[in-house]
């Protein structure tokens, strides 16, 4: 196993899928000598040329749009996005177009493409460098939405996002990138597409939330243990269409749930996490299910004082499960 | 022979290819002639038609290498499925949305077309997404050394759309081998040209992609021929894409649901009739002697009998099964 | 009290609120000459001239963004997308601008635009032409999104969108535009944004939903009725912000509560509504809080046979209605 | 006087107004500057810079109705507000994201602009979202019968997208009063111009919005002063929308969290120096005599000082509270 960080996982998963399958490439703005904003396509340009690493003009929706054709041709192109936030031109494409190509064709064409982008806020990026924007899509049948939190989830789930038959939005934490260690086999390994991860065992209460999140409530957790409270946490790892029988016996574990995102609360996908809880545990649940998100103003802010109100942490976390557990 | 010129040897096409072009487009226009029968008679929900937009359309195709090349056709493109290799039960099938519809099973409106061992891309109702697929298509043939084209086209009034900028955009830097044709039938649903588009014409566009831009008279198969295939070659070898904007005419009001009464005058209507390249064509193969009376009547006969039979076993062909709704969202195997 | 039907409350609506203030305008695709696709603005042309009625290009994203432009110098534009399934190409300008323009200037600009769309299937528009797409904008804050089921409610939360000083999506079922009649005052009347409605007061199940369910909804009671079944019926009317408190009330009312949405099930904005029920409600239910949606397939077929088995209806409703009672 | 052609007494600008444009400029300079220092000093996060670009901005603002005229720039565009009316310290809070900034109150990232009484349309980061407004604004000034235009701009790179397709389209056919400069620096981050635009200039892409596309030398504020003013006149005379391409270099790295260093040589880099609008404009006026040792000592002194003060204030002003986090998501009274 070697030790390696969120965004250098990304890299080797690409590198490696690359190395695997000729049919494999990256397109994106500044995905080639640049080697992306982020640095997650590091030296792929160099390896694979760039034919197969390209910079393209700044369209998102052609970016989207020309990955579409090409991976009806057969190829499996991974796009990037340069930051989630800037998504939004290339929604239709996403939308109307790969999200549907199989259905509308009774199954004659595909589209298995990846498009990558970073997400994620607490970096100082303001309105637009922070977003989440997994709502945007998690209503979209067709699609499926990966959102991991590990270097090794990581690892595991771009690859089988690349070999996946079908288009997935891949979303990676931005601020995980290099905040965030870990472990990492050395053998190829995939992760499968759909299944939630439980990353912590424990009896008292459930925390259920994805990317970022995941650490915080690890973090919270630990502090909690010693204060004999016992956190059982559950990782979405796929955020659309969500793992419900997953979902179901982490909320039936304790009976106590707390759902946490950074998006804005009202109308993110922990929604719909609670709408499976209610309809599949509620004699199971021991008190309401409650969630913690970011508050529902259009992300946050630049200034220090009103992203740090924004931005879910550790303390938020830990106080919202202390309280949780105490009810 | 006749007297008159014999445009289509000039261009390297033989008396058979230009008769089948003609059967092709005789057979578009009563195909959708019969859909409207349908329609109206109210057995299917939904028309939408080529009628004035044949000759562009079959020009076109032919000036393709329809064994190896591609096209995203847009709603309009009957004549271009139809040179592609879809048959006209297919195409009733698809009219009738019956389970067998090889474009989408029922699930699509008619004109969305699809069929991939044909290589025609799956379309969808939002205008223009489908530029960006083609440029991607010879994106991906290029980088496996394939040379082969993509054609896709749309009307003028979409070529307004962001994706057309974007997908050309990239199509010039990349010099890939796309052909663009605008089907410029001066019309988008009730909007007239001149308040949809600034530009002078569509073909002036191309300049904004480092492309050439031909307009061509639409109604004449042989000149759309002609600029297609010449198109063609630039992109067999390797000189990149061409924008092509065919001036047609809309025959019919937009679609089923539109009474183009509102907002055009009888005159105007009369005047487009007197242009229909049906007539043109048929004549322009009578004058050179390549159609004949008796095959002319054996053809429309053999179009009828096709178009017949196509309608009865449509008609009579299954719809899908209810929970068939549930099918192909996602692959049946795979990372799910 | 004239009985019109719902797309006649939509013209006039717009009419009055035209005639009413010379800063109202009309654009879209073919709005003009035509009157619209569907006849909503049948007249306005005549009346109000091509300034003030005006046929765009066929771009939605410039629909969008010129009407901001407008709105931001002062105009109160209401723009028309034809479908709501082409709204796709207008993401990046509703949710990144027109959402946001308050917030990020710290309330120095404004957008006062409504930008109304025809939604909804069983009107044999396949998969292009019936869809619900109001959970890709059920996450934006800045955003209202309105969704009216009655003549009477689509003048009245009509005007009060054009009238609203923030961004407004109004998305009209174009299967009630004929379908749908009833009673509207001859006087000006506003409704307010952000209330739902109770349609129907009850004492057994509580229905919430919105659109064209609530009218199955109420068809569906009138049955159950008969059964001795008394249904509570919310009408949701805005669904972004979502009306918590009438939310809780209609809830806790019976304890009973079934949602319904034509939308596909995951994601949808009753996923909010079951979130809202869960946080607040928990101990007040009686059965799990039931939701009745399309399946999760992307939006509806073309052929009869497919289209009827997606789509909502006045019988799935009774059953399921009937189901909640008798648990 | 000098022996040089004294160009702006042609161009009908005063000894008073060129000198104003200069101190214009040197203050952006000098702003942008100060910024990288306080940034690599670790006191703010972020800096976008105009370094470059300033000849561009000022030589097209001044071109305009600064007191009647909209405008909606990009994030480079610090000398265009300046220009506009924002002052140093307004900046330097933005710098600082500090509670009193009049662009977003400390919301957004410095170089996203907004100032309503300087008619500065609020600017978010997505690029070329912009375009569409300034059409819109135009749009209703047209239906008000006010006789102002609108000035937008934007990178390159961003000409690419489809809002600048369907926003300029739409200002064509509406013949509508908007100036649309293009800041080209040949950059878009690390992506040159050749991997970006397929046609040979941006100025070629007028002819596809029907309105007259010119490239200009961005360095020369004279120059560019002169293509904006025709095209202001145009503007006012209900003759449309121009396109204008100003050619200009990124002295900086794309942003303070970039490295060009990557993918721009140093060779290239110093040629680019040699081009500073701020040498060869301060040098013309040295020429004709409007700039003495005497004045251009003053100036940087006051400036200096200006800069110094604004700095020292911002950064002792306090930032928003926490909850103001909360506030103005919709109007304070309304329909909520
Ligand atoms: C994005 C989008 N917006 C609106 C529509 C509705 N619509 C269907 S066809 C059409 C007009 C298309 O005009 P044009 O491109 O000239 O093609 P034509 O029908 O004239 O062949 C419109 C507005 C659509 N299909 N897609
Ligand atoms: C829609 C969108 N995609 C990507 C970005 C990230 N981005 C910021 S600036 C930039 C390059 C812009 O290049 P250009 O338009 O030439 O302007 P320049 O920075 O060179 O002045 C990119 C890709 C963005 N801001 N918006
Ligand atoms: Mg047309
Ligand atoms: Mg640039």
């Amino acid at each position: 196993m070697a030790v390696m960080s969120y965004i250098q996982a990304v890299t080797s998963a690409l590198k490696d899928e690359m190395e695997r399958d000729d049919s494999v490439f990256v397109l994106g703005e500044d995905v080639g000598k640049k080697g992306g904003v982020f640095k997650a396509t590091e030296g792929l340009y160099d390896q694979f040329g760039e034919s197969r690493v390209m910079d393209t003009p700044l369209t998102e929706s052609a970016i989207a749009g020309v990955g579409i054709g090409a991976a009806m041709y057969g190829k499996r192109p991974v796009a990037e996005m340069q930051f989630a936030d800037f998504i939004m031109p290339a929604v239709n494409q996403i939308i109307s177009e790969a999200s549907r190509i199989r259905y509308r064709s009774n199954n004659d064409w595909s589209c298995p493409m990846v498009i990558r982008a970073p997400y994620g806020g607490g970096v100082h990026g303001a309105l637009y460098h922070s977003q989440s924007v997994e709502a945007v899509f998690a209503n979209q049948p067709g699609l499926k939405i990966v959102m991991p939190s590990t270097p090794h989830d990581v690892k595991g789930l771009l690859k089988a996002a690349i070999r996946d038959d079908d288009p997935v939005l891949f979303f990676e934490h931005k601020r995980a990138y290099r905040l965030i260690k870990g472990e990492v086999p050395e053998e190829d390994y995939e992760l499968p597409i759909g299944k939630a991860d439980v990353k912590k065992q424990g009896d008292d209460i459930t925390v259920i939330t994805y990317g970022l999140g995941v650490h915080f409530a690890l973090e919270a957790a630990e502090k909690l243990e010693e204060e004999g409270i016992s956190s059982h946490i559950l990782d979405l790892r796929t955020v659309y269409p969500i793992d419900q029988e997953a979902v179901i016996e982490a909320a039936k574990k304790t009976g106590k749930v707390l759902l946490v995102t950074e998006d804005n609360k009202e109308g993110s996908i922990m929604s719909e996490v609670s709408a499976i809880i209610s309809e599949n545990c509620l004699f199971d649940l021991d008190s309401p299910v409650q969630r913690l998100a970011g508050p529902d103003v259009p992300s946050m802010p630049y200034a220090p004082t009103m992203e740090k109100y924004f931005m879910i942490n550790p303390d938020k976390l830990e106080n919202a499960m202390r309280e949780l557990a105490e009810f | 022979m006749s007297q008159v010129d014999n445009r289509h040897q000039n261009l390297g096409l033989s008396d058979e290819q230009v008769l089948d072009m003609y059967r092709t487009m005789l057979l578009a226009r009563k195909i959708d002639e019969r859909m409207w029968l349908l329609n109206r008679a109210g057995k299917i929900p939904f028309v939408i038609s080529c009628q004035g937009q044949e000759a562009a359309q079959i020009g076109a195709s032919y000036a393709l290498n329809l064994d190896k090349d591609y096209v995203a056709p847009y709603y309009r493109d009957l004549g271009v499925v139809l040179a592609f290799g879809m048959t006209t039960h297919e195409l009733f099938l698809a009219a009738f949305a019956k389970a067998e519809d090889p474009n989408s099973g029922g699930r699509q409106m008619p004109g969305h077309f699809g069929q991939k061992k044909n290589r025609i891309l799956t379309g969808s109702s939002p205008v223009t997404t489908q530029l960006p697929h083609a440029v991607g298509i010879a994106l991906a043939a290029k980088m496996d050394g394939e040379n082969i084209a993509s054609l896709v086209t749309l009307g003028e009034g979409s070529s307004n759309q962001g994706d057309f900028h974007e997908g050309l955009n990239f199509a010039g830097v990349h010099k890939l081998p796309v052909i663009t044709m605008v089907e410029n039938n001066k019309y988008a649903i009730s909007v007239p040209l001149e308040r949809q588009i600034s530009s002078e014409s569509v073909a002036d566009r191309g300049v904004a992609y480092g492309m050439p831009g031909y307009q061509v008279d639409g109604n004449d198969p042989l000149e759309v021929y002609r600029v297609v295939k010449d198109a063609h070659d630039r992109a067999m070898n390797g000189e990149g894409p061409t924008l092509i904007e065919a001036m047609t005419e809309r025959l019919t009001a937009h679609s089923s649901d539109d009474n183009d009464k509102a907002y055009r005058t009888e005159e105007e209507i009369e005047e487009m009739k007197q242009k229909d390249s049906l007539i043109s064509f048929a004549q322009y193969l009578r004058d050179v002697g390549v159609l004949t009376e008796e095959k002319e009547q054996a053809l429309n006969k053999e179009i009828d009998d096709e178009i017949n039979e196509a309608t009865e076993a449509a008609e009579n062909a299954p719809y899908a099964e209810p929970e068939d709704a549930l099918k192909y969202v996602y692959a049946e195997k795979g990372g799910e």
